[in-house]
């Protein structure tokens, strides 16, 4: 049925209208980013929120920018090739068989609220994260017991390792020093105040928290008179990490102006903003080494010769392409920023050949397996190489099944010898310079751990191992890596990868940016940073 | 004979609807006249087009895909056949009321009887001058007084009852009422008791013939029952296939059926006297009306149909005074 | 008149002739549903788009230039490369050329799509069947159960349920296929309920028709149309929330051409690379508009009610 | 008076009725009725709406389950009758509805329709099922070309005929008849009606003819019982009763009718008010608030038992 | 009617559980170990056995369900293992930006919807009927995550006219809370800026997330007018001379939106779930996002907390609209 409508155009005219309203509403209220007051605020857009704050609890790389900028911890890193700097600890002794390690500590730190930084609070703090037991606990769990930990006075504390530990020193920037007045203050139960350092911080850094809202931003506010002082001459009020998830959104920000700095952009996408006008890439050689680990525990890949045959038909060059050239392949196990790294002699690289050869003296000559290569995901580079490998052994007759799965249950799967899969790609960023925390991933102790799955056994290295990290004397254990990089070489227990650079696009006057490899992937150390405009 | 000039007066009057399957020719030179303050029934079974012709008539009938092929219309005086919108909404409105015959259908669920009414009252107010225009008082006031008219118990309160509310006999009332508002020159009544029990029926009835009386309105009552129709037409029309067969007073038309369809459709009402032993029925069925007979409409179905009767289309002639019947046999034409 | 001066007929013939005497009314209201269906251009569109999508699942390996890109090949050296004469759709961060995995794409919804719906009913029409005819205790368990699974929206549903599964192209069926059945259970329920008082119903039961014979004689007949009409809607809903699964990340994985994954990945190389993620969009929105219209077409031509003009 | 065919007592059938959001309320449809049915009369029962003319015809056909009360047919206690007996019940007694388009299932040809109580019953196949088939629909008078046929292609007339074919190809003994021409137009009724006469004759069959349609029931029926509020008020021979009913309502429901005549017959009755909701039927005699004769508060307080009268009348009335 | 709400808050309740025991059935085949996750990269078995403790994964699966039964019922739906956040607080947080982005979907849906549908009806089969049958049709198919990317292309990044994501602009201050709703409270303190803002920040992803809700508003709309358009009173209405806009839009409207609400009801809850693809793609901060990056992690019982809570919200929201029938249809409304 039509019906004739004459009042209808009534309708129309107020859609019209409606239509309108909310025009006016609308133009305009894109407004360009501005900065409050004389100073400047830094905006970062980073893609992984900061869920959890406390250090005694987690670190990945957003929650340990965040920890650095609002904790302080005995030593810090900075520079390139590392360094360790005194920071709350103005100097250290250490008696001779790596045992016994005193920290004279700086008198003028003080914390947020006033209270000085003392050796008590160094003690709590080292006592907090070893009883709780999460976190970096398992850096220094082995060595040190809480008892050991010893206030000598007011601005000496004494560690007192149950064994000799030489890359001791090398872990402790990531143990933060907390303020036991406050953490305790809030404790619930026997928490240790766990649940309140979860959005909350009780620390001496150069920033203090000022805007928290999960899901969105975390707002920092910088420390006026910190203890350390600043380094550059207009300091900046303070921080904004702006949870931009996407790639074009991260893009976009950017460019408006909306956001100063961004990472984890796509190889591509670091490439088209370098060439914008106003924009910047830093990019640097990071620690990160990406490998495809093997389980040699297991068939198929007990077999070296199959290893090994994979590993050559690798195309290593793919790395290079997807990262537009921006990673640098391995030439040993260890990465390049690693003292005592050495350039393995006959490292393997893309030879058909070789492979071909490899394979044929393997217990699977023509090929006719498929073998599980599980990967992270939603993780793009390791996607690609998945990609990259049903290519390269098509040719060997060797067939692979990509398994994505989440983080943790990737973990699951790698953490018993029976479940970890064929391959396994995995990102590792050591937490420390000393080559112990590389070589280690390859002793016994490691396995099931997520660098671990390779269930690598090999008396002889594991023996090199524990021999180099009880030595002090770095003549002593330059050799014995030299030794140890060259023998798990030979047993291939993964396909050794690449690093990948590590990249930041920022606005070019954000000034003061330094560079660490010991850093994870997308970790800026912010006190250095100004807006220089 | 001096009649008085007829208030509705149709003349040949053709409609035509256009189907998926193809063009209906629902009405086939309709003549109707209706004189004021007279009471005329239409009769027919289903499909015949009694409905139609008036909804057509008063413009209820949307176009497309109805289509006027020929006749005009005149009411009181005017002709209207190919008035706008606005005239019919007019006459709609302020001089023609319709009833229809299934009052729960026929009222919106959702609005109060009340709220109904008020809107007529008001839709009708609308064409008036400003001046003339009722309040929000007197516009209730109204309500009220037509509710009592149809003597329906407990007016004020029946204003704030809904439609489920009521029974259908109460709803025909309040349908009925809703068509008084306007004073209307004529009330149509399409099917107005096909719905209700036989006692309801028999109240609706008599509240129709009473209004007629009281009101000296006229009334165009349309019915598949010629007992429906007999109880308060003077006059009868009974339509088949789209065409208007015979038209004659109430009287005559019992007494003295003329047309063939007409003798068929008493001889098959069963008598609550039982005077009828057996019933005849009319061989065949309604015809298609995408493409009716030739001729006379009724000639498949009819007994005495000769030849004239399958090439044309018999007239409407005159055979007694005030009788007329569209039929060969009485023009002489059969052979 | 004799026998000789007529062509023998053939047997087959007189089948036929019998066989079209006996459907001359089926034959009929086909031939109305062609003419009705036929007229209207948007359910025809729809047809199209349906049949050109099932070409696509068939014909897809050998129509495309490049079928090896849609089972994992790298060509890293062309990557990202933008719509051209060799790679109409462009190629993606692999080199692999978008308009093969597209193409390839077709299969991977079909199978989504059928088995959906087909687990969808196989479970939903008996249990609706059931809850409709049963009534008492019964029906208020099924219905209940039903209206539980319905109270979740159904991609936060499978969702859950992919997350717990992990993700992957069979999870994600599973998943699909478990919220997708309670809505054939609604529809058949409450058209069976319908049926039941419907004088037909009685009158085969007046004859003594039993319980199995009014099921499938009476009341599975007459549910034929809706559930043809929300199967072909549902194909295409189907495969949407596939895709949405895909574009979570949930979904089908690498190197799978599935068109939410495709998108997915697609957005990361935003803008500057929009031919990545806007042809798998159109392929999806095709797809399912052309499911849609067909629905559409359908409950025009099946569904009396809105048949009559 | 021979032995009754089927004979009915004290038959009562409650509903529980929804009512917006209120819970269920009981409607009484069958208030405790007695009723018998000779052998090869045709029985009429009428009454208005909501009189519960047709929930007796569903629960003779046990297509409902009486609240109370007990049913004999042919000497057979079949008000609780399940399976193989039931099954052999409605070999015996058929029903045709008032709706014949929707009284036919519209995805299937007329020839599965009517073959249906044959499949069921006969167990026929094949030919034999063609032949019975063709036969019955001969009886009702459709010729074979209407086999193929879907119900939405035959006129109403047509798809009442291929109902009663139905109803009549197990050759039963009782065919209700629940308004089977209400839905039709006057001449089709005609027909209908001459038929259903012709063939209570030739088949031998009982009816129970349902109707509102005092002139159809006059028409067809022996004998007629006037149904009020789920009672029988009144019950005789349908000349007796037409022409000289006793009980007010009847007397009110005749002189209602309006005549197919010239002359309407003067002092008409027209009862006042609707006929009151099932949910509330009113005490005593339930036709009490209505009726222009109402003696007094007996009326109100007493419900009138259904006495006998001579000349085989029954009637419920204080008067 | 009192009865009547007991009564369906009762089959809530019921409904409820029902709905927990199927996401704790979900939850319960999961293969990963959840305390594997929590205690982080690097922990040690005694690390993990800490957490399995804490969260009571030791316990045997009844105990646990009657746990968690009892925890929800108190508002407590655990802690997520990933971040250790209550879960309950974490959605309190998200929920009222999901709630506001799906409120003012909703009102773009049927603001834009019911006159559409109206507006098809009333002109049947013409040109404008095709148009707004098309929109309708398109909006179904068009993957809501791919409308947002495209929205987000072209108004955002080409034309520039409306911000790319998020709730609000980076330097806003929030207005003080009232009603967590940040349209409603911006415009309660006076903040007119903010209030722009913040309608400018929504409208892409409550267009995005409106286009399924819109189609089935307008097809609803649309088939119930003709519908009604059909019956019989509005007959009456014309044949008393009511106007014809009258009659389309107040009395024909007010019928056909009983089944339109119907719709509204259901595609409520639709919307809600539409989140987790839109707010992923507009960075929005709200429960849709939660869950997605949960379910991405296998963190689950911040999925199960969410999952619950949208299936509650849509409880609620069908509830109401059974409360809107009464007020609409008076044939419901009857009787106390």
């Amino acid at each position: 049925m039509t019906i004739r409508i004459c009042h209808f155009p009534r309708l129309v005219t107020a859609l019209v209208f409606a239509g309108l309203l909310v025009g006016t509403l609308v133009v305009g209220s894109a407004q360009a980013f501005e900065r409050a007051g004389e100073k400047f605020i830094l905006v970062f857009g980073g893609r992984q929120p900061v869920p959890l704050l406390d250090p005694s609890q987690k670190y990945d790389w957003s929650t340990r920018m965040m920890q650095q900028a609002m904790y302080d911890a005995l030593v810090k890193y900075e520079n390139d090739p590392p360094v360790i700097k005194p920071w709350l600890a103005e100097s250290w002794d250490v008696s001779d068989d790596a045992k016994v390690w005193t920290f004279h500590l700086a008198k003028n730190a003080k914390f947020h609220n006033g209270d000085p930084v003392n050796a008590e609070a160094v003690r709590f703090s080292f006592e907090r994260t070893l009883k709780i037991n999460k976190g970096p606990a398992w850096m220094l769990s082995d060595f040190l017991k809480p008892e050991g930990v010893k206030v000598v006075d007011e601005h000496t504390v004494r560690f007192e390792l149950s064994e000799p530990f030489a890359p001791f020193l090398s872990f402790l920037p990531w143990w933060y020093v907390m303020n036991p007045a406050q953490v305790m203050a809030h404790q619930e139960g026997d928490d240790m105040g766990q649940k309140w350092m979860t959005d909350n911080e009780a620390g001496s850094g150069p920033f203090k928290i000022k805007r928290w809202e999960q899901g969105v931003l975390y707002e920092l506010e910088a420390v006026p008179d910190y203890w350390k002082g600043w380094p550059q001459k207009k300091p900046l009020a303070g921080v904004i990490y702006k949870l931009i998830r996407e790639a074009a959104s991260q893009k976009a920000a950017l460019q408006k102006g909306e956001a100063d700095i961004v990472e984890g952009l796509s190889p591509e996408d670091f490439d088209i903003v370098a060439k914008l006008p106003g924009i910047k890439v830093e990019n640097h050689a990071g620690m990160t080494t990406f490998g495809i680990k093997f389980n040699v525990s297991q068939p198929p890949m007990d077999d070296i010769n199959l290893r090994k045959a994979v590993a050559h038909a690798f195309d290593y060059e793919a790395f290079l392409k997807i990262y537009n050239g921006n990673a640098k392949l391995q030439t040993s196990p260890f990465p390049f920023a690693t003292q005592g790294h050495i350039d393995v002699p006959n490292f393997p690289r893309r030879d058909m050949a070789k492979a071909k050869a490899y394979l044929a003296k393997s217990k699977y000559p023509n090929g006719g397996i498929e073998l599980e290569y599980v990967y992270v995901q939603g993780l793009e580079e390791e996607r690609k190489m998945g990609l990259v490998l049903i290519d390269n052994l098509k040719p060997l007759n060797i067939g692979i099944k990509m398994v994505p799965l989440t983080w943790p249950n990737m973990k699951a799967r790698g953490s018993k010898m029976e479940t970890s899969p064929n391959m396994l790609a995995i990102f590792a960023t050591p937490v420390a310079t000393d080559p112990d925390a590389v070589a280690f991933q390859y002793h016994k102790d490691s396995w099931g751990k997520y660098y671990g799955t390779h269930y690598y056994s090999n008396e002889e290295v594991w023996g090199l191992i524990e021999k180099a990290r009880k030595s002090s004397s770095w003549d002593e254990r330059a050799p014995i890596y030299a030794e140890i990089q060259k023998k798990i070489t030979d047993d291939q227990p993964e396909i050794f990868g690449m690093l990948a650079n590590r990249r930041w696009a920022m606005r070019d006057y954000v000034k003061g940016f330094k560079f660490s490899p010991v850093r994870f992937t997308g970790e800026v150390d912010l006190y250095s940073l100004e807006i220089g405009k | 004979m001096a009649e008085p000039a007829p208030l509705l007066e149709i003349r040949d009057y053709s409609l035509s609807i256009s189907t998926f399957d193809g063009v209906l020719k629902v009405l086939d030179g309709i003549n109707l006249s209706i004189a004021p303050g007279e009471a005329v029934g239409i009769v027919g079974e289903t499909g015949c087009g009694k409905s139609i012709t008036v909804k057509s008539v008063v413009g209820l009938v949307p176009s497309p895909p109805a289509r006027v092929e020929a006749g005009s219309v005149r009411f009181d005086g005017r002709d209207i056949t190919s008035a706008d919108e606005a005239t019919i909404r007019r006459i709609r409105g302020q001089e023609i009321a319709m009833i229809f015959q299934d009052p729960m259908t026929y009222l919106n669920p959702l609005f109060t009887v009340g709220r109904q009414l008020r809107d007529v009252i008001q839709a009708k107010d609308r064409l008036k001058p400003q001046s003339e225009r009722r309040d929000k008082r007197s516009i209730q006031a109204k309500a009220v007084e037509l509710l009592s008219q149809v003597h329906l118990p407990n007016p004020e309160r029946q204003l704030d009852a809904y439609p489920h509310q009521l029974s259908g006999g109460m709803r025909q009332r309040v349908l009925i009422a809703m068509a008084l508002a306007g004073a209307p020159k004529l009330l149509i009544a399409d099917e107005p008791t096909t719905a209700l029990d036989v006692t309801i029926q028999a109240q609706i009835l008599d509240l129709v013939k009473d209004l007629v009386e009281r009101l000296g309105m006229a009334v165009l009552v349309i019915s598949h029952d010629l007992g429906v129709v007999a109880a308060i037409c003077q006059r009868i029309v009974v339509m088949y296939a789209g065409t208007v067969v015979e038209d004659a007073t109430t009287e005559a038309l019992f007494e003295n059926p003329k047309h063939p369809y007409t003798r068929g459709l008493l001889a098959a009402i069963p008598r609550l006297d039982g005077s009828a032993d057996s019933l005849a029925s009319i061989a065949g069925t309604i015809p298609n009306l995408i493409d009716p007979p030739r001729g006379c409409r009724f000639h498949p179905r009819c007994a005495e149909a000769g030849e004239t009767c399958r090439q044309a289309k018999p007239p409407s002639l005159e055979g007694a005074p005030g009788h007329w019947v569209a039929c060969h046999i009485y023009g002489g034409g059969v052979g | 008149m004799s026998a000789a001066s007529h062509p023998p007929v053939s047997p087959w013939r007189q089948a036929l002739a019998a066989w079209r005497l006996r459907h001359h009314s089926k034959l009929r209201t086909m031939r109305l549903y062609a003419f009705t269906f036929s007229r209207s251009l948007s359910s025809m569109i729809g047809l199209g788009l349906v049949l050109l999508f099932f070409f696509l699942v068939l014909a897809g390996p050998w129509i495309v230039p490049y079928p090896e890109d849609a089972t994992g090949s790298v060509n890293l050296d062309i990557k990202l490369q933008p719509p051209s004469a060799e790679h109409w759709f462009g190629t993606d961060e692999v080199g692999n050329d978008i308009y093969t995995r597209v193409v390839l794409g077709t299969q991977v919804s079909f199978q989504i799509g059928l088995i959906v719906v087909s687990i969808a009913m196989i479970l939903g029409i008996p249990l609706g069947i059931i809850a409709g005819l049963s009534g008492g205790w019964l029906r208020e368990v099924i219905m209940r159960v039903t209206d539980v699974f319905l109270s979740v929206p159904g991609l936060v549903l499978s969702l859950a349920i992919v997350a717990v599964l992990g993700p992957g192209i069979l999870n994600a069926i599973f998943a699909l296929a478990l919220v997708w059945w309670p809505g054939y259970v609604r529809l058949i329920e409450s058209k069976a309920l319908s049926l039941k008082s419907e004088p037909f119903v009685d009158a085969a039961r007046a004859v003594g028709a039993g319980m199995p014979r009014i099921i499938f004689f009476h009341i599975l007949p007459n549910c034929v149309s809706p559930i043809v009409v929300k199967g072909s809607m549902d194909m295409g809903l189907a495969i949407l929330a596939a895709a949405s699964l895909g574009f979570i990340g949930l979904g089908a994985q690498p190197p799978h051409p599935e068109w939410g994954a495709m998108i997915s990945i697609g957005r990361n190389y935003l803008p500057d690379f929009w031919w990545y993620s806007t042809f798998p969009g159109i392929a999806i929105y095709l797809t399912v508009l052309g499911f849609n219209l067909l629905g559409d077409g359908l409950r025009d031509i099946l569904d009396p009610k809105t048949r009559s003009r | 008076m021979s032995a009754a065919l089927l004979e009915v007592r004290g038959l009562t059938r409650h509903f529980r009725v929804r009512d917006g959001f209120r819970q269920h309320r009981t409607a009484v449809a069958v208030d405790g009725i007695d009723l018998a049915l000779r052998a090869g009369e045709a029985y009429g029962l009428v009454g208005e709406s909501g009189s519960g003319k047709s929930t007796v015809a569903r629960m003779i056909l046990r297509l409902l389950s009486p609240t109370a009360g007990t049913m004999v047919f042919r000497g057979q206690d079949i008000t609780a009758l399940q399976g193989e007996a039931l099954m052999r019940l409605r070999e015996n007694i058929q029903i045709v509805f008032q709706d014949p388009h929707a009284s036919l299932n519209p995805r299937k040809t007329i020839f599965f329709s009517v073959a249906e109580p044959l499949v069921i019953h006969r167990g026929l196949r094949g030919t034999a099922l063609q032949n019975r088939v063709e036969e019955v629909l001969e009886i009702v008078g459709l010729s074979g070309n209407f086999l193929y046929r879907y119900p939405h292609e035959l006129s109403g007339g047509q798809k009442q005929r291929v109902c009663i074919a139905r109803a009549v190809a197990l050759d039963p003994k009782l065919l209700v008849l629940d308004e089977p021409t209400s839905a039709l137009d006057v001449s089709v009724q005609a027909q209908v009606l001459e038929f259903l006469r012709d063939l209570k004759a030739r088949l031998d069959l009982t009816y129970l003819f349902i109707s509102h349609d005092l002139s159809v029931v006059r028409h067809l029926c022996d004998r007629v019982g006037v149904m009020y509020l789920g009672r029988i008020v009144e019950e005789g021979a349908v000349a007796k009763v037409f022409s000289a009913p006793d009980h007010p309502y009847t007397q009110s429901l005749l002189s209602a009718v309006p005549l197919p005549q010239a002359k309407q017959p003067a002092g008409r009755i027209v009862l006042s008010g609707d006929v009151p909701s099932p949910m509330a039927v009113p005490s005593g005699c339930a036709f009490h608030p209505r009726c222009p004769r109402k003696i007094g508060a007996v009326c109100e307080t007493e419900r009138p038992s259904l006495d006998s009268r001579p000349q085989g009348r029954r009637v419920a009335c204080h008067l | 009617m009192a009865l009547f709400v007991i009564k369906r808050v009762a089959l809530l309740g019921l409904m409820l559980i029902g709905l927990i025991l199927i996401m704790f059935t979900i939850s319960h085949v999961a293969p990963g170990d959840p305390a594997g996750v929590a205690a982080g990269p690097d922990a040690t078995a005694e690390m993990i056995e800490v957490i399995r403790k804490e969260y009571g994964l030791d316990k045997p699966l009844p105990m646990q369900f009657w746990i968690y039964l009892g925890d929800v019922f108190q508002g407590d739906l655990g802690r997520s293992i990933r971040t250790t956040h209550d879960v309950t607080d974490d959605l309190l947080r998200y929920f009222p930006a999901t709630f506001e982005l799906v409120g003012v979907a909703m009102l773009i849906a049927i603001f834009f919807g019911v006159p559409l549908g109206m507006l098809a009806a009333v002109f049947r089969d013409k040109g404008a009927d095709h148009a707004i049958r098309f929109v309708s049709v398109s909006s179904v198919a068009l993957p809501m995550f791919w409308l947002g990317l495209l929205l987000q292309l072209f108004v955002s990044l080409k034309l520039g006219w409306l911000p790319l994501g998020g709730q609000i602009g980076l330097m806003t201050e929030r207005p003080e809370p009232i009603t967590h709703l940040l349209l409603v409270d911006s415009l309660l303190r006076g903040q007119f800026e903010t209030f722009r803002e913040a309608f400018a920040h929504v409208i892409l992803p409550a267009i995005a997330l409106s286009a399924p809700a819109l189609a089935a508003i307008i097809r609803v709309n649309r088939a119930e007018m003709i519908e009604v358009l059909h019956q019989d009173f509005i007959v009456t209405a014309r044949a008393h001379g009511i106007s014809s806009f009258r009659i389309v839009a107040i009395y024909a409207l007010r019928n056909a939106m009983i089944p339109t609400l119907a719709m509204i009801g259901l595609r409520f809850g639709w919307m809600l779930g539409g989140t987790v693809l839109v707010e992923g793609v507009f960075d929005w901060p709200g429960v849709g996002l939660y869950a997605v990056q949960s379910a991405v992690n296998s963190d689950f019982q911040p999925v199960m907390g969410a999952t619950l809570l949208i299936g509650f919200s849509f409880m609620l929201a069908n509830f109401a609209i059974d409360i809107a029938y009464g007020w609409l249809d008076p044939r419901l409304r009857e009787a106390g």
